[in-house]
């Protein structure tokens, strides 16, 4: 085997949580400097990670494998594929960002704020190795353990109505969780009657399986998924959650967590069941499609800046799940790429939503009325973000999210015009935002709002700078993701639908 | 001859048993009533030894009996702690513990 | 007859651990009756735990020695004592299991810190509450040192339960084990009128169901004719329907053998005795007689009734679906910690039942997990956690002894984070959340339940864990989420004994979560039973 | 006889001009320093933040007077070129490149785009320095110049793109701009509405610009103006139509027209440069431009033609109408903008025949508009920020340059023969009448309603009574104001020059193909004589009414319904609102509720269930040994009766 050097990517957090742990109470006002260390140490391997990635090799690499428990056939096996790699780097980027954002945030809880920045390693760590699995078991078992971690960052430093959001949180993921547990005990049936029972990935892909079990399953991962990323009509736990964590929380939640629903499709639903994800793709489509439009039109609706925040987070995962569902590597590429934009784009809505209602102490955007006035940066920040969630050309999820929607246009006319029409939407719900935030008349309970610090401006920086550059320049991420996409798309055996009319552009001579 | 009486009798006997069980208040009673039930037990393990021919049911009889007098110092001193106690051998007033 | 006298022949060797256990309890008699009350303590104690680790150290040593003869599933061990006992894989694999628990459970048994130096037992059973004579006793120091004898006749009655390879045995072991439970559940020191209500109602209730027990096994044995498994297993196998005797015989027996495991509707007992006994006592209940029944309801249903397994299957799938459901449903809503635990040993009783019903031996290659195996492997997941959640149960105490009302753990998290985060991982053991042992148990039950094809009952299983785990949180969110009320109840400091117990669950709960492999093996290796 | 419409000519299909640019080199290695200059500007201008306000309003000024110069080197140059090498690639960076799809950013610096380059840098570079002295007093003047940098660079991408996804950018880029130059007072309430309702509105267009991409991809695997216009003609003549039709729906947006016009007036909100700049002059003009550069699609498919003559014509009188009972200067202004963007979108309908004249007016007007509101800002300045023209009067004492400026913008735009406006107009309604009977005629009435309500402000502000409000001491604005005044004012009258000897067709011939024949049904002298007759009777009647006598200081409430519909937009918002908002509004308080009870109701009722159904199941458990002896005893004989019934049955 080759240089574990995915484990200690994940590793090095699961040791600093342990690290702040173990750190008195009374040095807990170190806690955020070691966490910060510790998740930009993390970056760093993080970034020796994607360098050693050959984007041009494609499959798994950097891969490690052992024997965990033969009879059941799980491994500890690890691997990164292009999607992976994406996720893992969002994963280390997003962390220390969000640790600089909470400085203070862990001193507010119930507990000291070492637990707080424990837990958030901890859940880098779990995250890292989610994406990372490439045993369908090991990913089973972290993805699980991930639910620990955020229930306690929920329910430990949250506002007043933690408890019931942590718990409503858990018992959804749980319900999925569980659902998926039957599914990956039957992928063990599968397997062990096909011989020797096997959990990992590639050995699962070349299992043969009877059409109705296929389906079965899938539906057991799906559903799970579903509630992860959350779809329609299994989100009502998101916006209950993003009302009561902290800023840093949801940003985990949201921008890395519910990323496993939708890695989870790419990875198991197609990975694993070609046939059923066919099966299922019309229904899928159409829950995606409903899902871009209702959680938008909900979104206009809300007066809680946070709920608001967590509906559009519901409209652009329908636009992600609707980009694996087409089976075209426009869409597929695409939705892998938005799941690192909405990343970013969300982490910076709900970071600098957060320091505002922080500021005000009250999240009503009625509350709320020409900060702009006094706060210039944090209001600029804050449309910056906006328009990335919107997804303004030039900014990151602009790309995205308009290959989803031509890749949906190749195979269905009619689920790409109805999803465009939530850009509009888009519009809607972050201006009218924006405007009764930032725009309007001073009221006078807002004017003593002061303007992001440096810290806070520190935390946000690279968020932006990375939102701008890869809305110019995507193509770095994007030649990692292609290949992965391809081999997943091959695997579903779906034809890439030809273009109606062939224009070989003149200079472009055809490869022999 | 026919078994079917036997098994007729001692089935009637665990009914009896177990009816008593469910309708009389008094612990004592209601433990009788169970050795009631092992003694129809006992009938028809000696019922069907007979048939067969086989011995091990009869003997499988006295073991029964053994086990229920030891059943008997146990019970017995548990109704009596509870019955010192409470001041009543009434099963129905041993409800505390519920829901 | 020509007068020839057989020598019944007894393979001592291997049936060593269940000789040193009785042995042992017979010494513990001997001492209660001879030493002088200053040394009984330490004299019953050091004899308990010697008896537990001797016999553990020979089961080790029965369980090397074990002699493979082969099968489909390759199975271990010989029938011994004239059939009356099998010496297999899984017996030894019970044993063990039961062993450390009950050593374990020993340790729980001898702390004596928590009440000032006594152990949590009455100290005078036969004393009034309130009365003088109570008083004196307390005051005096005097202990029920019985419990331990108590304590390893019932251990050897567990043993001997699902090693039995005869039905009567079988039903004197279910003596021999419930017996001294009985007694065991109406000694606790503090509130004596529940725990006496708790002895009463089990011991009302157990002797009913070995009623059923025993006509079952009259009609069995009208049946086949004998009470050897093995033959009935013949008697079973060679005819082609079943008849009412034996069809009936099955049903009863099976009612004798659900009630022990507290399955529904036979489970009634479960939660007001748990809440009555003693906690040291609940928690050793829990734990080593729900491995007994299960290891007797494996042996007899596998052994004796495999070739009936259509008949008996919708009655244990019916069974298992209602034990899962009430167990959980029921826990939503209780208040009070142990009865808590006890709906929630009901629901995982039920979770057992699905991997037993699968009746699943393993794929072609034999490389992977059985039904038996996968129930031996949840069992002892399950053996720890219970222990160690019912060891927490005793710390938390206040003035009138341990408080187990819900509301009085608020806030526990934030005054001993440590023995909160313990019980919380034992929750969330049970609810199965992976890198816990209880999530590798319950795959593993799944597994086997599916693989025998019944993944409709794996299904209602995982809605129920939900359900289940909804009471789990529930706690969690109390200990953690909560303000401590103005009365908390402090965390009494335990001696090493009940930290040793915290500590070894702990860690077998992490270990088996983490690293199951091990103990798997060892569940894999018991292989089959020997017929 | 020309028809009433012309018929759908399918043989006529076809003849789209395909894009074969060459690669940059020499002198147009430099073309991406257009681009470059104002965005650093932008950019060190956000960045700078409040640092920037003493020198800001220079930077910005200088970046984009050197885009400017760098912009007219490039024409020169292009102008050296012969016809078939006049249009130039310069190839970035790839974009994204997903399957078969590719986009590169890359610039094509053809006859078109030229054109544009030079109107936005330059009609940009002297609206900057009209800024320095229009926003002299504000506190946030550096971040003023920082956003009309970041409008000029989107400009500049949208004008020079040579994919559709590229344009789509600066499309959107000047959106945002716009947004936040709309919206640049946000702490008025109603310049944050007018900013969001903009940026909203445009996105339904956006909507229709996305589609078109999407379909582009989904036709041809690109969306390279190469790809497209290289495989337009093999496209399936449905695929054609609805490309027209959904750029229609895109340049609608952005330009105005209806029905997504309602934004425009509200627009002027924004400070009086940016009314000028963008709101006149270049962006609302990308929607021409759109259709002009899409001219091999439109070729394919004469359905999309007519429908873009039809709104070009609708648009045009609606807006001219709207002008005629504004009395706020603005809006007035902003009325005609969208009538004259009318006009030049009913000419890129036209086709081939009416590209170059869509062109020609649009660059005509983007002078004598922009010199226009320009003046209507000097004014503004002199009468401390009052829009209201009935508060004006005799203006053309107190401001000379302001009126001699304004008036040339006026004469060139109601077409005084001569004048810029006359002969870009006059081709157009030439055109429109070759075409039909109804697009000539609307095209004409339009000139005479032009003439009416352009009349009518020339009258109200400059000429008529003063009716100044107390304490307004008009005064002519600062030279730095005013330089910008004249150089577009003698724009305004000399812009027709760009006609002699048939330039501007010529020029853009390589872009939009040969201008082609139509036939007129009389000479076009007449037809000339008959449009300035007709602009003629508009100013006189308009003299008529408001140049003599007295004017009421405010607006008179007892107006005809026509009047009252003018002042209300035709009815544009109340319409969307009756339409879209409301039931919108409704929709989302349905649907907020749906998820709080419904949606969310299960789940919590799930769970409600759950407890409650264990609050009974909990009741069975009495307590009573006997009872659960019961239960024991009934399971049993169930357990035993069942095995029998399911084995024996």
């Amino acid at each position: 085997m080759s240089f574990p050097l995915l484990t200690i990517l994940g590793g090095v957090p699961l040791l600093g949580a342990l690290l702040l742990v173990a750190l008195p109470r009374s040095r807990a006002a170190a806690a955020p400097m070691v966490a910060l260390v510790c998740s930009l140490v993390t970056l760093g391997l993080g970034v020796v990670v994607a360098w050693q990635f050959d984007a041009d090799a494609g499959g798994f690499q950097l891969s490690e494998e052992a024997d965990w428990i033969p009879a059941l056939g799980a491994h500890y096996a690890l691997g990164v594929d292009g999607i992976g790699l994406t996720l893992v780097l969002l994963t280390v980027v997003l962390t220390p960002v969000v640790i600089l954002a909470s400085w203070r945030d862990g001193d507010l809880g119930r507990w000291s704020a070492n637990s707080f920045f424990a837990w958030v390693l901890a859940l880098e760590g779990l995250a890292i190795g989610v994406f990372a699995a490439t045993d369908v078991f090991l990913f089973y078992v972290l993805f699980e353990a991930t639910l620990i971690p955020i229930y306690f960052l929920i329910g430990g430093f949250g506002g007043p109505q933690r408890s019931y959001a942590a718990v409503k949180f858990l018992l959804y993921s749980l319900l999925g969780g569980l659902l998926m547990l039957a599914a990956v005990v039957g992928l063990y049936v599968v397997s062990a009657d096909a011989g020797a029972p096997s959990y990992l990935l590639t050995d699962l892909m070349d299992v043969p399986m009877e059409e109705t079990t296929g389906r079965l399953l899938f539906a057991g991962f799906f559903v799970a998924f579903a509630i992860k990323a959350p779809m329609f009509p299994v989100h009502t736990w998101l916006p209950d959650a993003a009302a009561s964590a902290t800023p840093g929380t949801s940003v985990l939640l949201v921008s890395i967590l519910d990323k496993i629903g939708t890695f989870g499709m790419i990875r198991f639903c197609l990975g694993l069941f070609p046939e059923a994800s066919q099966w299922a793709s019309p229904v899928v489509i159409a829950l995606a499609v409903f899902s871009v439009l209702y959680g938008a039109l909900v979104a206009i609706g809300q007066t809680d800046m946070r709920r608001l925040v967590a509906y559009t987070s519901v409209s652009h995962f329908g636009f992600i799940v609707l980009g694996i569902f087409v089976f075209t590597s426009q869409g597929g590429s695409g939705s892998t790429l938005y799941m690192f934009n909405h990343g970013l784009s969300t982490a910076a809505l709900f970071l600098v939503t957060g320091m505002l209602i922080q500021r005000r102490g009250s999240a009503q955007i009625a509350d709320f009325g020409g900060v702009q006035k006094v706060a210039p940066v944090l209001a600029g920040v804050f449309l910056v973000a906006g328009l990335s969630s919107l997804s303004l050309p030039g900014l990151s999820p602009f790309v995205s999210e308009f290959l989803v929607l031509a890749g949906t246009f190749r195979t269905s006319v009619l689920a790409a015009v109805v999803a465009t029409l939530g850009i509009v939407l888009a519009a809607l719900y972050i201006l009218l935002m924006y405007q009764r935030t930032m725009n309007g008349p001073l009221q006078a309970s807002a004017a003593a709002i002061p303007d992001l610090g440096l810290r806070e401006r520190l935390a946000l920086a690279p968020l932006l700078a990375l939102i701008l550059a890869l809305g110019f320049f995507p193509q770095p991420l994007l030649d990692v993701i292609n290949p992965a996409v391809g081999a997943t798309l091959s695997h579903v055996g779906v034809a890439q639908p030809e273009p109606d009319v062939d224009v070989s552009a003149p200079d472009e001579e055809p490869q022999p | 001859m026919n078994p079917g009486a036997y098994i007729t009798l001692s089935a009637l006997l665990f009914s009896i048993g177990a009816v008593g069980v469910l309708v009389r208040r008094n612990a004592i009673v209601v433990f009788m009533s169970v050795e009631l039930m092992l003694n129809a037990c006992n009938l028809a393990l000696v019922t069907f030894a007979k048939q067969t021919g086989d011995l091990s049911g009869q003997v499988a009889a006295f073991f029964v009996m053994v086990v229920a007098a030891a059943e008997v110092v146990v019970g017995l001193a548990i109704i009596m702690s509870i019955f010192r106690t409470r001041r009543s051998a009434s099963v129905d007033d041993a409800s505390l513990l519920k829901y | 007859m020509t007068g020839e006298f057989d020598v019944p022949k007894v393979e001592y060797a291997l049936v060593l651990p269940l000789l040193v256990v009785f042995g042992g309890a017979l010494v513990g008699v001997v001492i209660e009756a001879f030493a002088s009350r200053a040394w009984r303590y330490t004299a019953q104690v050091g004899v308990t735990v010697t008896t537990l680790v001797a016999a553990l150290v020979s089961t080790v040593l029965v369980g090397v020695g074990l002699d493979s003869i082969g099968g489909d599933v390759p199975a271990r061990g010989e029938l011994v004592v004239e059939g009356a006992i099998v010496v297999d894989g899984p017996s030894v694999f019970l044993w063990g299991l039961l062993l450390v628990l009950s050593l374990i459970s020993a340790l729980l048994f001898a702390e004596r810190r928590l009440e000032g130096g006594l152990t949590s037992f009455a100290g005078q059973a036969a004393a009034l509450p309130g009365t003088d004579a109570e008083r004196v006793a307390s005051t005096e120091r005097i202990e029920h040192t019985e419990v331990f004898p108590l304590m390893l006749f019932a251990v050897g009655g567990m043993m001997v339960f699902p090693a039995a390879g005869d039905l009567l045995i079988m039903f004197v072991a279910l003596e021999v084990l419930s017996l001294p439970l009985y007694l065991l559940c109406g000694l606790a020191r503090r509130r004596r009128l529940l725990s006496q209500e708790a002895a009463m109602k089990y011991f009302l209730l157990g002797a009913f169901s070995s009623a059923f027990f025993l006509y079952g096994i009259a009609l069995v044995y009208g049946y086949a004719g004998s009470f050897d498994l093995t033959a009935i297993d013949q008697a079973v196998s060679a005819s082609t329907a079943g008849t009412p005797l034996l069809l009936a015989g099955i049903a009863l027996i099976a009612v004798g053998l659900l009630f022990k495991i507290g399955a529904a509707p036979f489970h009634a007992w479960t939660p007001d005795v748990y809440q009555g006994a003693p906690t040291a006592v609940t928690g050793f209940m829990a734990a080593c007689t729900k491995i007994a029944a299960f290891g007797a309801l494996l042996r007899v249903f596998y052994v004796g009734f495999g070739g009936a397994s259509w008949d008996w299957r919708p009655l244990i799938w019916v069974v298992a679906i209602l034990t899962m459901v009430v167990g959980s449903l029921v826990a939503i809503t209780q208040s009070d910690i142990k009865r808590m635990l006890a709906y929630s040993s009901i629901a995982h009783a039920g979770f057992v039942l699905v991997g037993f019903v699968g009746l699943y031996s393993g794929n072609a290659t034999g490389a992977g997990i059985t039904s038996l195996s996968s129930v031996l492997f949840y069992l002892t997941t399950y053996g720890f956690s219970t222990l160690g959640a019912f060891a927490v149960v005793t710390l938390v105490r206040d003035a009138g002894g341990e408080t187990t009302h819900l509301s009085r753990w608020a806030g526990l998290g934030r005054s001993s984070p440590v023995l909160a985060g313990a019980f919380a991982f034992f929750l969330l053991a049970f609810a199965g959340i992976p890198l816990t042992s209880g999530f590798m148990g319950k795959w593993m039950v799944f597994a086997a339940a599916w693989a025998g094809g019944a993944w409709v009952l794996v299904v209602i299983a995982v809605l129920t864990s939900l359900v289940a785990a909804f009471f789990y949180v529930r706690v969690i969110v109390v200990m953690f989420f909560s303000d401590p009320g103005v009365d908390a109840p402090a965390v009494a400091v335990p001696s090493a004994l009940t930290a040793a117990v915290i500590a070894v669950a702990v860690a077998a709960t992490v270990l088996l979560g983490v690293v199951p492999g091990p103990v798997l093996d060892l569940a894999q290796q018991a292989g089959a039973f020997v017929r | 006889m020309t028809p009433l419409i012309s018929p759908w000519l399918p043989a006529e299909a076809g003849g789209g001009v395909p894009v074969l640019p060459v690669e940059a080199a020499g002198t147009f290695w430099w073309l991406w320093l257009i681009i470059a200059l104002p965005a650093l500007g932008a950019t060190l201008l956000l960045l700078g933040g409040r640092l920037t306000n003493p020198w800001g309003h220079l930077l910005g000024t200088a970046m984009s007077a050197g885009s400017f110069g760098v912009a007219l080197v490039m024409f020169v140059a292009l102008l050296g070129r012969s016809e078939e090498e006049r249009q130039v690639r310069q190839q970035l960076w790839t974009w994204l490149d997903v399957g078969d799809y590719t986009v590169d950013m890359s610039l094509l610096f053809d006859p078109l785009s030229a054109v544009f380059v030079l109107l936005i840098t330059g009609v940009g570079t002297l609206i900057h320095i009209y800024s320095i002295g229009y926003m002299a007093h504000d506190e946030r003047r550096g971040r003023f110049f920082a956003y009309l940098n970041l409008f000029v660079v989107a400009m500049l991408v949208l004008v020079l793109a040579d994919d559709y996804l590229a344009v789509f950018l600066g499309w959107e880029g000047v959106g945002l701009a716009s947004y936040l130059l709309i919206g640049f007072w946000a702490h008025k309430q109603s310049a944050a509405v007018a900013a969001k309702k903009a940026f909203v509105v445009n996105r339904v267009g956006d909507v229709g610009m996305s589609l078109a991409v999407m379909t582009m991809v989904a036709t041809f695997s690109t969306s390279s103006f190469v790809g497209v216009s290289a495989g337009m003609p093999e496209a399936s003549s449905g695929t054609s139509t609805a490309l027209g039709l959904l750029l229609l729906l895109a340049a609608c947006g952005k330009s105005a027209q209806v029905p997504l016009q309602s934004w425009l007036l509200d627009a002027m909100e924004g400070p009086t440069p940016v009314s000028a700049l963008i709101h006149a002059a270049t962006m609302v003009t990308a929607g021409v431009y759109l259709i002009v550069r899409s001219n091999y699609v439109y070729a394919e498919t004469p359905v999309a033609q007519v429908a873009v003559m039809a709104v070009g014509l609708v648009t045009l009188l609606f807006g001219a109408v709207i002008g005629c009972a504004k009395d706020d200067i603005k809006k007035a202004l902003a009325g005609s903008t969208m009538s004259q963007i009318g006009y030049m979108t009913l000419a890129a309908g036209i086709g081939p025949a009416g590209y170059a004249f869509a062109i020609f007016h649009l660059l005509t007007h983007g002078f004598f508009k922009a010199n226009m509101f320009l003046g209507a800002g000097s004014v503004m300045h002199a009468m401390d920020d009052d829009v209201d023209m009935r508060h004006y009067g005799a203006l053309s004492r107190a401001m000379p340059i302001t009126f001699l400026t304004f008036a040339a913008g006026y004469l060139a735009i109601i077409g005084f023969p001569g004048f810029a406006g006359f002969w870009s107009k006059d081709k157009i309604i030439e055109a429109a009448f070759a075409e039909g009977w109804v697009f000539g005629v609307g095209a004409l009435l339009g000139a005479g309603v032009t003439a009416f309500y352009m009349t009518r402000v020339m009258l109200m502000t400059f000429i008529s009574k003063k009716r100044w409000r107390s304490g307004v001491h008009p005064h002519e604005s600062p030279s730095v104001m005013t330089v910008p005044l004249v150089v577009l004012g003698a724009l305004s009258a000399v812009g027709g020059v760009l006609l002699l000897g048939g330039w501007i067709t010529g020029w853009l011939e390589p872009v939009t193909g040969p201008e082609g024949e139509h036939e007129l049904f009389v000479s076009p002298f007449i037809l000339t004589s008959l449009v300035t007759l007709v602009v003629l009777a508009g100013v006189v009647v308009a003299w008529l009414v408001f140049g003599r006598g007295e004017l009421a200081g405010t607006a008179p409430q007892r107006v005809s319904w026509v009047t009252r519909a003018a002042r209300n937009d035709l009815y544009g918002d109340a319409f969307n609102e009756a339409v879209f908002m409301r039931p919108g509004q409704h929709l989302v308080r349905g649907l907020v509720y749906l998820d709080d009870t419904i949606i969310d109701g299960v789940v919590n009722g799930v769970a409600a269930l759950v407890g409650g159904s264990s609050g009974q199941v909990r009741r069975a458990q009495t307590g009573f040994v006997r009872s659960y002896a019961l239960t024991m005893l009934g399971g049993a004989l169930v357990a035993v009766l069942a095995t029998l019934a399911v084995t024996l049955a």
